[in-house]
């Protein structure tokens, strides 16, 4: 059954106050990155980006309620946040977006976001939309067969919805209760493809009832709802109840990636009322006007993280490309290598 | 005579071709108000309407099993594959069903539907956005698969595949897309699917290829003719059915042959060329068969040292040429 | 929403007794047939079969409801009672069976049933689950567009429902509202594989609100049922008002086909429950019950059916294989022909 | 030493790995209750439980991810297609995502993941249970194709196969299952992947081939000298990475070559072995690269007499040997 939650839950659940600072942290660190990354790719020196403004309260708020330690992460590349949420320092980020040497993911054999982080098990094998959700299926299914105590979540946006891979996925798993969460990021777009063009329902989350487990959509501008939803799918997955489908309603804040211009395809009203919908300036004046943050505070996050992508950007503008030599590591077996 | 690029060709002769004939309707995805990611169907939503021009949700097999249906009923459709790298998914409508269609319904029924889908690297696309992907349709018996490389040979193999009654898949190499221009004539005219084109005549070896590699050949060849050595190159534009005739013919003539291509060489067009030759012109053959491409490994590398190394540039096939030439 | 309609509903609706009478000449013509395609199998004369044993009532009654003359049938290779209820003569299907060079489907390139129909819009491209959906859904598209007044129906089993196909194919359809009727035959199993292990939920039928339009679930074995459930989603479809998905309970009363063994994988009591659901017996049943035929006329069916059988039998078995030559007709401009 | 049809040696090579290896899954459509629909893991559900063995919904593309997303997460998965004809639905899966998961994460990850892919005609399959589906495979980097012929060599390669750390696609000709017996070892051996094997020596010519066509090889080979003529047979047995060295070493040696597979010739296997042909063997050839295949036309029909004229026999090798060798 979808069910709806709270438009503005501000009952904090779990998360403390203190806790709703640092993740308001966090999205603040994101949002100056991924502007800092769009310039660079203005200036010629990112070849590509594909931005998670809009979606930063509702990934600080789903990796805040799963267990880093324990759980996988198969993302897609819209999770710029959740990357930082799970500790990826700037320099890191940027050294993908900038295809250095020490590009942690894939030591910039692949686009930023893509392959696989060195200290979570988080990864990203592809482009190529919805094939990592029958992937979650199977790591889901590995860790059922042999008792581990971890949920897998998989990231994937409105678009990936109508892949048949995701079909297939959500279907395996409902009928062996796998302890997998799919987090569907719903922007109302896959790139100009409106929802409208999508699909002839109301929301994802609804579909969930044709595989068998539950399905909820929530706002994912609101940190506490997007966090109190994820809790109670990773609580489920981990008591071996199985699958959860968490849609969170976010929005785009920019073209699909730096190679789009949503002009083409948004209209001026569109553009104005998502503009609305800007988490930051939500999760701002929700702390606020909770007295968890004061303007001075407000300001001094975002100087801080200002300074933050300062220094990463000049850190890592210097390294270097990586040489031809690496290009020919860890082919497999079967590959001739320099042919 | 106006000179285009080959996307303006591309976009030009499906407004043309959809002027004419009613029955030629657009699907992919962003086909319609977005106008296609690299703009090859730029403003026919307003001028066709949204019903010829159709955004499709994300979903590549659908695409592909949608434009089969409407094709053996009635329609002539023209699918969209964003990007080569993501057409794997509808393999199984492409390679599985459409290609069989006549043959297996003992000729009642037939597909007459064209696939676009741009293809091909050096364009900072990484692992999957660089993808060249024509050896399974070129391996597949009743698909034809045309990959244009100049204006001129995009117009006309894309019209000559939008009016044929069988599914042909035209490649469409990306870096070509803004880079390569060249006259188009206003006229209709077609380009013959299955005839190779000398495009530099020449004796003392020639080159056989296809797509971006074609104008690194020409660059190459204009460079060894510098150094003496006069290179025939060869354009297949087709690659199902593959010009025997003019390969055999260009090969027999000057002896010596170097196949040129981006995609991974293990088990692929240049195989087949290289088996053609050797069947074919062993009589005539003055030095081993030879071929460049890239390396084993998957394709293509993100970071830009990499992808310059990963590719053939005109500065490695003069190489390749001078080796030859001195066997 | 999905419904259950009445499990055994009489009420004739639009069939006069008349029809009804005809209907179950057909069935009973089919099942002869069916019967005696296994015993050529057995012979060593058909290399392969699928039977519709247990099909029977579901696909005359589907058939009686759409318009021939209009409508355009995609199948898979279980529709061997809709062939025979649009008109395929014994002979016909024996060709294909037997593989003989007048086989009006494929000239025998293919199994049986697969090919596309002299007469009608009946069309099988291959023997790949679920690739028919997309398909169905392009086909109804370019009526759609043109303004053409026809109904596309397609065939599918329990098995298929798993496939991404047809989710994109269903999602598609919602969108575009397109005169499609999706007909699920279910029996419970694909090959050796139980519901139980193909999905979570009931019913086949309850996806069709994650699409948008509606799912009905009706018991198979009834003539009526099925037809009123069709007839229904035919005029929707009709009308302009988009698909219906039409899921049909019914039991495959014989392996999956003649190279199956399907006591390896279900019970007796599972078997011999299944059994009970003869819908042979149970319209027979039916039929006499409501004073439209007699025992003895049901006799005269029965032996009238089993004289054509004979016949056909007689008739293809004496008809020659394809030879050589024609194996190279109907290439495509691509295809090389003799190598 | 146990004689064993091909079918028994991929069954006990299963169970003796499963046995040896817990991290070992299967999964596909019927490989349960069922025990497949060829029988190979025939009584495996009873042995190691539901858990071991699944039951998958039909689905291709999840039957590939899911062992895929296992594999990473400390798995052996086995897969199984169930007819090579239905995969390409999974190709997305394999090609574009198993392939690179080693290359793409810089070596962070690997998928130590089988895929048993049944094929190949001459079994009355018609169009869609006869295909041969190795060309892509065996072009994609990153993956690994073996296609063992007999039962000792399908033991060695599957065993191969599952302990590999990097995904692998085991051939298995339908037509061979049954039909061809031979000694199996009881113990634990493996086959190397890559290696190439000269099933029967010989000094006139060259035959390579793989699959169910060596053992056509074979017999004609044997009428061939009886007309006097000694042919040499190469078994690829492994499609990717080729043997290059033992190919160039055999036909160097005999000087004349016949290549000779049941898929579709053009740009396949065959065109790739010409090609490592033409390019290193060029100085000691003494006649063409010939190869023998179907025509080129959708496999393969139904019908018996057209299916046994598409179909490479014995007779039709020995017909190529005897025009070879008049050379
Ligand atoms: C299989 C496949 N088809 C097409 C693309 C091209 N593409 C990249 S992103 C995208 C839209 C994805 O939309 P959605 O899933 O909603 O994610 P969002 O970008 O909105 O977060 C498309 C069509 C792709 N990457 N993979
Ligand atoms: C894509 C694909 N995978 C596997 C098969 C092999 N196969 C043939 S029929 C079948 C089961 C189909 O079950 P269902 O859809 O329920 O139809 P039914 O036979 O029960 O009528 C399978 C797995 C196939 N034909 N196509
Ligand atoms: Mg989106
Ligand atoms: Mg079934």
């Amino acid at each position: 059954m979808a069910a709806t939650a709270n438009k503005e839950s501000e009952t904090s659940g779990q998360l403390s106050g203190g806790r709703l600072v640092e993740l308001y942290r966090t999205m603040v660190l994101s949002r100056h990155l991924d502007e800092r990354v769009w310039l660079l790719n203005r200036q010629g020196k990112a070849a590509i980006a594909a931005s998670a403004q809009g979606h930063e309260a509702a990934q600080v708020a789903c990796i805040e309620a799963t267990d880093p330690k324990k759980d996988h992460y198969l993302i897609y590349y819209r999770q710029f946040t959740a990357m930082i949420a799970l500790g990826t320092e700037p320099e890191e980020m940027l050294r993908g977006f900038l295809a250095r040497d020490g590009d942690p993911m894939s030591a910039a054999r692949q686009f930023p976001l893509h392959g696989a982080h060195p200290r979570v098990d988080l990864f990203n094998f592809s482009n190529v939309i919805a094939t990592q959700l029958p992937q979650a299926a199977g790591v889901a299914l590995a860790d059922k067969l042999r008792g581990k105590d971890a949920v897998t979540i998989v990231f994937f946006g409105d678009g990936a919805a109508s892949q048949g891979d995701t079909h297939e996925a959500m279907n395996f798993a409902g009928i062996h209760k796998l302890p997998v969460v799919f987090f569907c990021e719903n922007n109302r777009y896959a790139i100009s493809v409106p929802l409208s063009r999508q699909m002839a329902v109301e929301s994802i989350a609804s579909r969930a009832a044709g595989y068998g487990f539950p399905g909820v959509t929530v706002d994912g501008i609101d940190v506490v709802a997007v966090h109190e939803a994820m809790t109670a799918a990773v609580a489920r997955a981990r008591a071996g109840e199985g699958p959860t489908l968490v849609e969170v309603q976010v929005e785009r804040l920019l073209p699909h990636t730096t190679d789009d211009d949503h002009t083409r395809y948004r209209t001026p009203e569109d553009i104005a009322q998502m503009l609305e919908r800007d988490p930051i300036k939500i999760t701002a004046e929700m702390l606020k006007r909770r007295n968890l943050i004061t303007e001075a505070e407000d300001e001094q996050i975002h100087s801080e993280a200002k300074k933050r992508v300062n220094i990463a950007t000049d850190t890592v503008d210097a390294e270097p490309y990586p040489d031809v030599g690496p290009m020919f590591d860890h082919v497999t077996m079967a590959s001739q290598g320099r042919s | 005579m106006p000179e285009m690029t080959v996307i303006e060709a591309v976009r030009e002769t499906m407004r043309a071709e959809m002027r004419r004939d009613e029955s030629i309707i657009l699907m992919g995805e962003d086909v319609g108000n977005r106008g296609g990611v690299f703009l090859a169907s730029d403003g026919f939503v307003d001028e066709f309407g949204e019903e010829r021009v159709i955004d499709t949700p994300l979903a590549e097999s659908l695409i592909c099993g949608l434009a089969l249906g409407a094709a053996v009923n009635g329609m002539r459709p023209v699918a969209e594959i964003q990007f080569a790298d993501f057409v794997w998914p509808a393999i199984n409508q492409i390679v599985g069903e459409a290609a069989r269609v006549r043959y297996g319904t003992n000729g009642a029924k037939s597909a007459p539907m064209t696939i676009r889908i741009p293809y091909g690297g050096g364009v900072r696309g990484g692992l999957y956005h660089s993808q060249s992907i024509e050896v399974l349709f070129a391996h597949t018996p009743g698909l034809t698969v045309v990959a244009p490389a100049t204006p001129y040979d995009a117009k006309g193999l894309l019209a000559s595949a939008i009016r044929a009654d069988d599914p042909v898949i035209v490649l469409e190499h990306k870096r070509t897309y803004r880079l390569i221009k060249g006259e188009v004539p206003d006229d209709d005219y077609t380009v013959p699917i299955g005839k190779a084109e000398i495009k530099r005549p020449g004796s003392d070896m020639t080159i056989v290829t296809y797509g971006l590699m074609l104008h690194y050949a020409l660059q190459a060849a204009a460079t060894a003719m510098e150094l003496g050595i006069d290179v025939e190159v060869v354009d297949l534009r087709t690659l199902r059915p593959l010009d025997r005739e003019t390969i055999i013919e260009s090969v027999s003539r000057t002896g010596k042959v170097l196949i040129v291509q981006e995609d991974t060489p293990a088990v692929s067009i240049s195989s087949e060329v290289a088996a053609i030759i050797g069947e074919h012109c062993f009589f005539d053959l003055d030095g081993p068969i030879t071929r460049l491409g890239p390396p084993d490994i998957p394709p293509m590398p993100f970071s830009p040292i990499q992808e310059a190394a990963f590719m053939p540039s005109p500065e490695k096939i003069v190489s390749a040429i001078e080796k030859l030439a001195e066997l």
